[in-house]
């Protein structure tokens, strides 16, 4: 919940990752030495594994999250490890999963619930909304929901209908939900470490398409994190700042190298939690430079960008010499394998949102 | 004989044709392909309920003391509980309760649910059963604070063990079962107890809740308050089955029958399956058949949808008067003892009403105070905002 | 679909609405004779009547709108005049009700789904996401969903939990919808009609506190209604644009009035359809006012307002004189009924902001 | 007697006791209270399965003409599946389909399913049913487009009434009941078969579905092609019910069990729902007992959680060879016969190959055109950006 300042924040910096790399923030340092690489999902599967090793309330629960290790083998040896009680796999039925585990938080448990896929997250919606998200209001504080949701998400895959949603706006819009997306081996690691301790319930997004990037992080000796709801400055620049998280993390910071050439230094930030929403770094960084973007998959219209844009523009109007812009998957059902990259915000998309931050808008005719 | 069309057959026949008619092929079995073994086997019969629902009133059995003790005290429980609906439905009327969803007809359910349970146990009451609450000991001002609309729960639910009153119907019931099936991980022999009404049971949430139960053996009991109506709809258009308590068998759990009206018997009943869920016995559905003598809420008109002579029948059948004749006629009950019974429910009425005439306090920085467990940067933004305008309103007045 | 020139639309207005009246789209006008007042109530069940009357397609369908007419009495009559096949009682089952509907759609029908409060429609939120909204896309137009999801929502009548959500920024955030809400008793029967006769899926959502109130409106002579897609301004103005629709609009109207005191003389917007979004007129509106403000009861995280600052900002930037500002409900679970005055946007809150229009924004320290 | 504290007697004879049982107070019934009637009696006896499955391969039964040219069809069906199942997850090492769940070992569903139904009925396949689809006619080039990745659905459903491929798990099944109650208020004698495996009856779309249809009594056949899996979850973690057959009694419809590998067994028990369901007579649950013989899809490793021996065991049981064995045991299959089935098979392989080789076109604009009747004037704008880029990319080539 603490935000920082964001001279700090900024701080945090690294160069931008190599293609095939999450981002970077796990780069050997001054006086880090380098590790063997990770992929995002061993540091999931880790940050769980370690997790329930620390606290035998932890329960996973899911379909396929047992003896398979889940479809994409996040869950992997848990329930060797550690039991098929408290990594179980369930009957099909998502109110159920999250119902279930509703009433297991109520008795103390800590339940990390999986979701095989977006889509598949919405039976749950009711469970989600009417009651994970208000049950620590509605009783006063008596009964916390401590249960961290987690949800591969996105596209990029090539996965068939209803297997590449960003639904990211809708858990954004309910209050009481934490909404946290890693984009970065070390904060697969660290966020969802802090997500299962945290006392809220949690929307736990899993950029699906980095669930095989690798950082050079140490699983063994996993790297500090920075703090539940801060954002991160993944790469420092002056000419305008791209605001992203999970999936787009790497395009845009693609991006911030290709726009060298152009001449110009584009700064990146990773938000790593929606809700609660840093508004101190953001906004420190786009009074620094006047000019920003958001970048994000999910579609355009009511999706996160909305927000954020909103809420600079009110919070940094007389900064800005251009309207912060977005791009955004466009405002379409998720398009079949073969059209994605059309609808995917890419490289170039970005640099051409970044070229109309330069002049006055052409919209005010 | 065995031809592609339709059979020309009536259906009801060709549809009882089993393989264990099949009787010239019995003998081949033996080299009849036959799948492998697909499932642990069971038997239905035991999970099916009888046709008629239990009863004990009016049966010739003998009561020990303690039966006659428990009785005595579902009396004067049921007198309270009806006394209470009467008040709560005032207090709506006197503009002290937002709404009131009455119980009235359905006590011997509501004061049975809250019976059959240990203190260690837990009740899952839907928005309709403040009265189980209250007779589990909940002071009534709380268990109605839901409805005056001063918070959404008016009580600690971990100290009463009474989770808050649900309204979104059935979803409560998966929460009772994953409460349930986590005391089992720990090792605590509790049970929770999740009452549904009949329009609940059409809900997916009814149906996941269920089959987790089951395949867990999560100690858990589903009350089904079968009373006709979800608000103006009928048993006959939510479901088509021969009851409610045959959906238990598609679970692989007993399904059981019960008057609804009888307490002796939804107590027995409800015992009977609190036991055997402690007892690792898993968990069980029970129906009971009662009726909603009011109409939904105060707020609804339930002549629209049924007549007046159903009701008239059903009054017939009242929970509290059929008590109170049965213990008569066994001469367990005295004029003394009712009129007992009805001053100690006259005085609890007198007693809420006074409570619920003061107004409660509020403060409206309670609004921010329990979103997360600390405010987020957004939230105490917020909360500034409010308190300084309520400071310019102070100011202006 | 159409968006009209914003002249055209601007010309549609009326003056405020007295207390008690939602607003003022049929005010007896030079040729219109004064029509007895018509509750939105009165006015959305003729329109289903009408609706039926005239298109034998036309199911209406739901919990309890068959002999009781539904709690807010909306289906009253239609089971008697139609039967009870074309306007039925169904079991209490959300998902099952709009599941049904999709495939009764798919067979030629055109059905009216009623959901009896905003947060009893969240069991149906798979079939509206996965389906509803997807099924013309996915069939390439062969199968398209004409279904109208009509949905009570919003507080301030005192419900108790979940009878009170505003629910459009999840419905806002999915591609394939149309969401509308009216205002007015006029567009309680002409957005309705309209909607039913769409061939594409539409949430209506009914502002259920405006359920009783009242307009000189004759029903047995609905007055033409704007198009589907356009916003109106109900009330013109030259200081500032307030941007709103369903319940909050009398309380802008209201506000406007109590501005004159101040000297201000506020335009007010009325949306009408969310989804799509008429750029064409609130742009046009706000490039002339130069200062707008957005106000909805739906929370303001992520919330309907972000998606409208956020585009108004994009289109009309360098006519801003001050950041597009939001009011909106708290970022709160909808309070118990005691409370809900202090969570609901209401006339002093509003002229707040209008009052942040005129500085500097405070936010740029 | 009764005693309000957990009898002592072990649980299944306290369950047992019924009202029945209660001899002694039967005599005086008139005097005894009972509820009102509350519900049109139904039998449950009939809605129940059998305990084993049906079966028709290896018994003595007479073929009439009519019969053996079924048996001889649906054998010719089973083989043209079989290879395209095998022709399909081919396609996938090819970098031709994305996915492919395979339904081999299920062909005698799906194929029985497809000719269980006249021209005007409508199929509502799950993911896994591209074989039913084709099996009714559709090219299987349309079926595989959504595994293929071009477009989501690739055939037009009102021209075929196949509805789309349902990925989104029992969410096909309220369609299916919509589109049939629709049909019969339309007067037209329509029916919907609608599948689903068995992970898919835990979701609560599953009896939502099942409840809507019974109480409206639509002509709906529910075909669960009970596989033994949901991915990785065997059937004991997914129910504990006798059988899936068993859940249709809590509907009020009938539940039948058939051998799934016994492709005219299969055939006849959703012929007579199907007739059964265009008379008039509502709603069937039929569960067919089969097995996975693949893994999920191309991408799963089914050796981590089943063992080899179990897929043996069912490979014994193999639908296409059953019925081979069986038709050449009755002399009505000759080498001959079983040779053009193959290369009819084999044909029908090639030209998928063929055509499936060809990449598909793709027109980017399409990714707006469907998402309204018209566009938005947001979808214009959206269009004319995606075109100038690509309009940009083909100038900088
Ligand atoms: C999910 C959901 N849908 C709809 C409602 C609105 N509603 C409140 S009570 C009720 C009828 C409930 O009937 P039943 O389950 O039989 O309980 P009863 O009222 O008879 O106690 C309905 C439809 C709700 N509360 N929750
Ligand atoms: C609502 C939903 N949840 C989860 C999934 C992911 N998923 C795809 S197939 C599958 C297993 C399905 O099992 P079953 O219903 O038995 O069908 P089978 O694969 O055996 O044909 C799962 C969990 C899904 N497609 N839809
Ligand atoms: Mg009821
Ligand atoms: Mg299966």
């Amino acid at each position: 919940m603490t935000t920082v300042t964001a001279g700090r924040a900024a701080g945090t910096t690294t160069s931008a990752a190599a293609p095939g790399t999450t981002g970077a923030d796990a780069a050997p340092g001054p006086g880090r030495p380098a590790a063997k690489p990770a992929t995002m999902a061993q540091a999931l599967n880790r940050a769980l594994r370690d997790a329930m090793a620390e606290d035998p309330a932890v329960h996973v629960m899911g379909e396929d999250v047992g003896a398979l290790g889940g479809v994409f083998r996040i869950t992997d040896g848990l329930a060797a490890e550690f039991g098929e009680d408290r990594c179980a796999d369930t009957p099909l039925a998502e109110a159920g999963i999250l119902g279930t585990a509703v009433g297991m938080a109520m008795y103390g448990l800590r339940p990390v619930v999986e979701m095989q896929f977006d889509a598949f997250a919405y039976p749950a919606f009711e469970q989600l909304i009417s009651h994970v998200s208000r049950m620590r209001n509605r009783t006063r504080g008596a009964l916390p929901m401590p249960i961290t949701l987690r949800i591969p998400y996105g596209g990029g895959i090539g996965g068939v209908e209803h297997h590449s949603d960003s639904s990211e706006a809708y858990y954004m819009a309910t209050p009481g939900l934490h909404v946290v997306t890693p984009a970065t081996v070390g904060d697969a690691y660290g966020l969802l470490r802090q997500s299962i301790a945290s006392d809220d319930p949690v929307v736990f997004l899993e950029p699906k398409r980095l669930y095989w990037a690798k950082d050079a992080v140490d699983l063994e000796a996993p790297p500090h994190s920075e703090p539940f709801g801060r954002a991160v400055v993944r790469r420092p620049g002056t000419s305008a700042t791209l605001i992203t998280y999970g999936p787009s993390l790497p395009v845009c910071l693609e991006a911030a190298e290709a726009a060298r050439e152009d001449g110009l230094d584009l700064e990146v930030i990773d938000l790593r939690t929606l809700v609660p929403f840093d508004d101190e770094t953001v906004c420190a960084a786009v009074r620094r430079t006047g000019r920003a973007v958001v970048v994000h998959e999910a579609t355009g219209f009511a999706g996160p960008g909305a927000e954020i844009a909103a809420r600079l523009t009110e919070r940094c109007f007389h900064h800005l010499h251009a309207p912060v812009l977005r791009v955004a998957g466009f405002d379409i059902p998720y398009p079949p394998p073969m059209l994605e990259k059309h609808h995917l915000p890419g490289v170039d998309r970005i640099l051409d949102a970044v070229d109309r931050l330069q002049w006055e808008s052409e919209w005010t005719a | 004989m065995l031809s592609p069309a339709p059979p020309a057959a009536p259906y009801q026949e060709v549809l009882a044709m089993s393989v264990l008619e099949q009787t010239p092929d019995r003998e081949t079995t033996g080299t009849r392909p036959a799948p492998p073994p697909w499932q642990p086997r069971t038997d239905p019969g035991p999970l099916l309920p009888d046709p008629e629902p239990y009863r004990l009133l009016g049966s010739r059995t003998r009561l020990d003391p303690a039966a006659k003790e428990l009785w005595l005290e579902l009396y004067r429980r049921l007198v309270l509980g009806r006394r209470y609906n009467q008040q709560a439905t005032a207090l709506t009327k006197q503009g002290r309760l937002a709404v009131y969803p009455s119980s009235t007809g359905q006590e011997a359910c509501q004061v049975a649910a809250a019976m059959a349970l240990e203190e260690r146990d837990w009740l899952f009451p839907s928005y309709r059963d403040t009265l189980a609450a209250v007779s589990r000991g909940l002071d009534p001002v709380q268990a109605l604070t839901l409805l005056r609309g001063d918070w959404h729960t008016g009580y600690d639910p971990r100290e009463h063990r009474i989770a808050p009153l649900s309204t979104p119907l059935a979803t409560q019931l998966p929460h009772a079962v994953g409460l349930a099936h986590a005391a089992r991980l720990l090792g605590d022999d509790v049970v929770a107890m999740a009452l549904v009404g009949d329009g609940g049971t059409s809900e997916g949430d009814f149906h996941e809740a269920l089959n987790f139960a089951a395949v867990q053996q999560a100690p858990v009991v589903f009350l089904v308050q079968n009373n006709g109506f979800a608000i103006s709809v009928p048993l006959a258009k939510q479901t088509a089955a021969p009851s409610i308590a045959h959906k238990a068998v598609g679970y692989g759990m007993p399904g059981r029958l019960v008057d609804g009206n009888d307490a002796p018997a939804v107590h027995q009943v409800l015992s009977e399956a609190v036991h055997r869920a402690r007892n690792g016995g898993g968990p069980t559905l029970v129906e009971a058949i009662t009726y909603r003598i009011d109409a939904h809420t105060n707020a609804d008109d339930a002549t629209r949808y049924r007549p007046g002579e159903e009701v008239e029948a059903w009054r017939a059948h009242d929970p509290v008067v059929l008590l109170e004749r049965e213990l008569r006629q066994r001469r367990q009950l005295t004029d003394r003892g009712a009129r007992q019974a009805a001053d100690a429910a006259e005085e609890m009425a007198a007693g809420l009403r006074a409570r619920m005439n003061a107004d409660p306090q509020l403060a409206p920085d309670d609004l921010f105070a329990h979103v997360y467990a600390g405010p987020t940067p957004q939230l105490r933004e917020q909360a500034a905002l409010l308190r300084a305008e309520l400071t310019a309103e102070e100011d202006a007045v």
